[in-house]
C-alpha cells in the first residue's frame, strides 16, 4: 500500500470499516492463515484448548486473521461470546489462525450476533481472500446473520473449534 | 446445492475438530446481573439524523477501557421514554414504530426489557398519541409503589397514558388539559405541570383508572421566570430551576403536592449566571443539589449549555461548591449511590467527575453513540 | 455569548442545530420580532405580497427570526413549500418577523414538512421566546409533525400569511 | 382546552391576515418532472449505522449551490435495492423492514416511488429472503422489456424473485443455486453468475414463471482470476472487470448469453495495477468504458479505491485515458449521457468529472448523506 500517503490509508481504513463489513460482513473460508508475529513462548498448554495471549479487544488479536466486523468484545460479549440480547447466527465461515503461543494452526468459526443494530466498536477488516458474492462462503458483502430470528447485525465473535492439523 | 455441500462440509468440519478438541461453544450469550452496580449508567442516543434507529448503551464506568466500559446495549425507536423499576430487574421504553420505517401504520409500544439479558420480555400497545419531544426524565416515571407506568401524549392535546407493566395491560389515557409532563405524587397519584403556573394532580385507584383530582394554588409565572420541568429529584421532591435561577421545591411524597418556599440559586458573584442545557438540574443520594450553570443568561439561553456545576445544600438553602466543566454540559445525572457526577458535554461524550469535589475523573468516547442526550444511573 | 470563546461558541451552534431542532422543533408563538439588519430599500410593492430581498436557503433570510429546524429550500422545497413527497403539518406556530425592504412586520406561519427521515440540510435554530413543555405553544422540544399522516420530521418552512398590523 | 383556545386563535389570526393579504398557501409541496434531466443523479445512502434508515437523495448536477442540487430525498431501508423504470416515470425499491424497527415480524417489500411526486404509489410485498449485503446494481433488475423486476435472494439459499411492478403482484421465486446477481437477457430473460465459472440463464414466459434454462460453458475460474460481478453495463452487454485486470465482455442481448473473448486493461506502464471498489466500472452511453485503478494490486486489495480512473474502447480494446482522482474513488457511475463521470470518493464525497478529459468540475458535499456508496444517473 506503499502507493497511497499515510493520509489516504488512514481514510481507506476509516472507509472499508465502515463500508466493507461495518454491518456488511462475512469473510467466509479463512484461506490464509495469518502470520505470527510474537516469538514462540514456552507456555503451559491445557490438553485440549488453544493455549491464549494477546487482547481480545484488539484487531490485531491472534484468532482475528479472518475477521470481519465489529469486535464483540468491544460490544459487551467476548472473543466468543454474544452481547446481551443478541443471537449468535448458526451460519458461520471459517477462518485457519496461526496462534502465536504455540505456533500451530487452529480452526476459527466466525459468527455474527445478531437482532440489535450495529454496536459501532472495535472495526476490524480486511478483504483478503475475499470472493465475488458467487462464492458466497468467501464473500464478506453479504450480511452473514442468517438462521437468527433478525438479521439485523450487531457483532462478530471468533470461536476456536480445533486445530487444523 | 453448492452451499449445501458447503454448509455440509463446515458442520463435519466443526465436528471433526469437536471430536478432539474443547471448542468454545456455539450460540453463547453474556448475561448481565440482576442487581446492575452503582456505577453503571444507561447512556440515551437519540440518533438524531436517525430518530427510528437511537439506542441506548449500558456503561460500566469502574472500567478503564471502552471495551470493558460497553455493557451491551438496545435499541430505543424514535425518542423512545425510558424508565426503570425500582423493584424489579425491568427497563421500559415507550416507543413508536411504523410499520414501513418512516411511514405506514404507526404502533405506539411500551416495551419491557429484562436487565440480566437486555432482550425484550414482553410489550403493551399504547394509543398512538405519545408524545414525540427531546428526551427528558419527566416525559414517562413509574407511580412511587412501582405497579404503574406513566406516559406523557401529545397531539396536542395532553394526556397521561396509565399501563401495568406486570399486567401487561393498557389501563386508561388520562387527559391533562393545558398540563405536561408526570411527576409522581404520592403512592399512586401523578402531577403535571401547567401553562396557567399551577400543578395538576390526579390520583388513581387500584385499578389504574382516575379517581379524583385537585389543582394546586398558581405558584409561579410563566411569563416572568418559567419553571424548567426538568426537575432535580430526590425521595419523593423535586426541584425546578426557573428560567432567572430560582429553585421552587416541591415535595410530591403525599396525595397532594404540597409548594415549598423557593429560593435564589444567584448571589453578588454569580449575577446574570442562569440554568441551562438538556437535562440541567439533578440530585443526589445524599439530597445534594446540582445544576449546569452558564453566564451572560438572556433571552432564548435556558438551554445553551453549563460552563459550571453548582453544588447546594437544600435544607441550608446556599450554594456549597462551584465546579469549573472540562467542556461546557448538556446534560447532567448522578450515579445512584451519588459518588459520580455524569455530564454529557458539547462534543456529546460523557465526562464523569467526583461529585464531592468536581475532580474530572475520565472521559468516554468512542462507544458508538451520536447524540447521547440523556442518561440515566443504574438503580 | 462573548463568555464563549469562539469554538465554543462554534459547538454550541452545531449541538443547538443537532439537538434542539435538528428533529425536534416548533417554535410556537413568534413573539420576538426579528431585528431588520438590512437598509430600507425602496421597492415596487404588490398590493398583496410581501416585498422580497435575501436568500431563502440562508438562516439570515428575514422570514426565519423565528424558525428551527432544517429548511425546506435547502431539502428540495422552498421557503413556503414541501420537498416532494412530505407532507406540510396543518398545526403551526407564528412568529412576526421584520421585512427588511419595506421595514414593515409580517405574520409567518412555521410549517413542518413530515413522513420522510430528517432531511440533514441547512439546520437553523433559535430558543428565544422558547418556553417549557407545558406552553406548547412556546415550544420548540416538540415534534410539530402533528396533524399529519406520519410524524417523520423532514424540514420547516416559513409561509408569509399577512401583515402584522 | 388551552391548545384549543390556541388553535383557534391561529385560525382566525390566519383567517383575518388572509382576508386582506395573499398569503403563502397551505400545504404546497413541490413537483418533480415526469422525466429527470439528464444531469439529475440518484445518491444512495445506505447510512451504515443505521441500516433500517437509509435514504436516496436525488440531485441536479448542473445547479450550483447545495441547497438547489439537492431535489429531494426518499427513505430506502436496509440496505434497500434500487431500480429505475425505463418506460415509466417509477423507481423500485427492494426493502426489508422489522415491525419493531430492528426486530418484531419481517416484512420484504418492492415499494414503488413515482419520480413526479416521490411518494410511494404502491407496494407488492415479497417473501422474505431478499439478499442484505452492499448495494450493488445487479442485486435488482428490470427485465429488458422493463415489466418484471428481478430481485436477487440469500438465505443462503440462492434465488431470484420475479415481481410484476405494473399489476403490483409477486410472480415467482426462483432458483439459481451456486449462482448470484441478475443480468437481464433477452427481452425477459435473467443470467446469473455462478461458482463454477459459468452464467445460469433463466427464460420466463409471458405470465413471469420459468419456462427454460440454459448454462453456459465454463468461462472464467473464481480462484485464479475471479470475475467482478459489479460490471459496466451498455445496450445489452456487459464488461466484466476481473482481479487481475481483464474485460470479460458478455453480450446479453439474445435469448442465451454469448461469451466474448476477453482482454487485458493492463500494458507495460500498468503492470501491477488492478480495479478495485466497491462500484468499479462503468459504460457510457458512446459506449467507452471506465474502470477505477490502483497500483500494487494484491490479494484482498480487489475493493480498495481506485487513484485513476482508466476509460477504454471496447471495440478497439484499448486504454485511451487516465484520469487522476483527486482523491481516491470507490463507487463509478456516468450520467445517462455519458457527460459526467461521477465518482464517491473515500471522504464519502461526490466528484464530478467531466467524462470527455477527466477535469473535475465540482465536489458534492453537504447533502445529508453518510455512506452513500451508490450512485445511478437519472434515466
Amino acid at each position: 500500500m506503499n502507493w497511497l500517503d499515510q493520509w489516504t490509508e488512514r481514510r481507506l481504513r476509516g472507509i472499508a470499516q465502515r463500508s466493507s463489513r461495518r454491518s456488511f460482513l462475512g469473510r467466509l473460508g479463512g484461506l490464509l492463515a495469518g502470520a505470527a508475529t510474537l516469538p514462540l513462548l514456552p507456555v503451559a498448554r491445557g490438553a485440549d484448548k488453544a493455549p491464549e495471549s494477546g487482547d481480545p479487544t484488539s484487531c490485531d488479536y491472534w484468532r482475528y486473521c479472518a475477521t470481519d466486523g465489529f469486535l464483540c468484545a468491544c460490544c459487551g460479549g467476548s472473543a466468543s461470546s454474544c452481547p446481551p440480547g443478541t443471537e449468535m447466527s448458526p451460519i458461520t465461515w471459517i477462518g485457519t489462525c496461526t496462534n502465536p503461543v504455540d505456533n500451530a494452526a487452529y480452526v476459527i468459526s466466525y459468527n455474527d450476533c445478531c437482532g440489535k443494530s450495529a454496536c459501532g466498536n472495535c472495526s476490524c477488516t480486511r478483504n483478503e481472500g475475499d470472493r465475488p458474492i458467487y462464492q458466497p462462503q468467501l464473500n464478506n458483502e453479504y450480511n452473514w446473520c442468517l438462521g437468527t430470528e433478525h438479521q439485523t447485525y450487531n457483532c462478530s465473535v471468533a470461536r476456536v473449534i480445533g486445530k487444523a492439523d | 446445492m453448492r452451499v449445501l455441500n458447503w454448509i455440509t462440509a463446515l458442520l463435519l468440519l466443526a465436528g471433526a475438530a469437536r471430536a478432539e478438541f474443547a471448542a468454545d461453544p456455539l450460540g453463547q450469550v453474556e448475561p448481565l446481573p440482576e442487581r446492575w452496580p452503582a456505577h453503571w449508567v444507561l447512556v440515551h442516543d437519540i440518533a438524531f439524523e436517525h430518530i427510528m434507529d437511537g439506542k441506548t448503551v449500558v456503561l460500566d464506568l469502574d472500567a478503564e477501557t471502552p471495551a470493558d466500559q460497553f455493557k451491551g446495549m438496545f435499541n430505543s425507536a424514535f425518542a423512545a421514554f425510558l424508565a426503570q423499576s425500582r423493584t424489579r430487574p425491568e427497563i421500559y421504553l415507550a416507543e413508536t414504530y411504523y410499520s414501513r420505517g418512516t411511514r405506514g401504520e404507526r404502533t405506539d409500544v411500551l416495551t419491557i426489557y429484562d436487565k440480566r439479558s437486555l432482550s425484550p420480555t414482553g410489550e403493551v400497545v399504547l394509543k398512538t398519541n405519545r408524545a414525540i419531544l427531546l428526551p427528558q426524565k419527566f416525559s414517562m416515571q413509574m407511580t412511587s409503589d412501582d405497579t404503574l407506568a406513566l406516559i406523557y401524549n401529545f397531539t396536542p392535546a395532553m394526556s397521561v397514558s396509565v399501563v401495568d407493566p406486570i399486567a401487561k395491560r393498557y389501563v386508561a389515557d388520562i387527559p391533562i388539559p393545558g398540563c405536561a409532563a408526570v411527576f409522581p405524587t404520592g403512592q399512586r397519584s401523578f402531577s403535571s405541570l401547567c401553562g396557567n403556573g399551577t400543578l395538576y394532580t390526579v390520583r388513581l385507584d387500584a385499578d389504574g383508572q382516575p379517581a379524583g383530582t385537585s389543582r394546586s394554588e398558581r405558584f409561579f409565572d410563566p411569563e416572568s421566570d418559567a419553571l424548567i420541568e426538568k426537575a432535580a429529584w430526590h425521595a419523593g421532591r423535586a426541584w425546578f430551576p426557573s428560567y432567572h435561577g430560582r429553585w421552587q421545591p416541591v415535595d410530591f411524597s403525599g396525595d397532594a403536592p404540597r409548594i415549598e418556599p423557593a429560593w435564589s440559586m444567584l448571589d453578588d458573584e454569580t449575577a446574570g449566571w442562569r440554568p441551562g442545557g438538556l437535562a440541567p438540574a439533578a440530585a443526589g443520594a445524599d439530597g445534594r443539589l446540582y445544576v449546569l450553570a452558564h453566564p451572560e443568561g438572556r433571552e432564548g439561553s435556558h438551554r445553551d449549555p453549563g460552563v459550571e456545576v453548582w453544588v447546594f445544600d437544600p435544607s441550608a438553602r446556599q450554594r456549597i461548591a462551584r465546579y469549573p466543566l472540562r467542556l461546557p454540559g448538556l446534560t447532567l445525572a448522578l450515579t445512584r449511590d451519588a459518588e459520580l457526577l455524569l455530564v454529557i458535554n458539547v462534543e456529546m461524550q460523557l465526562d464523569v467527575y467526583r461529585a464531592s469535589d468536581g475532580e474530572l475523573l475520565k472521559t468516554i468516547a468512542g462507544i458508538g453513540t451520536e447524540t447521547p442526550l440523556l442518561v440515566f444511573g443504574a438503580n
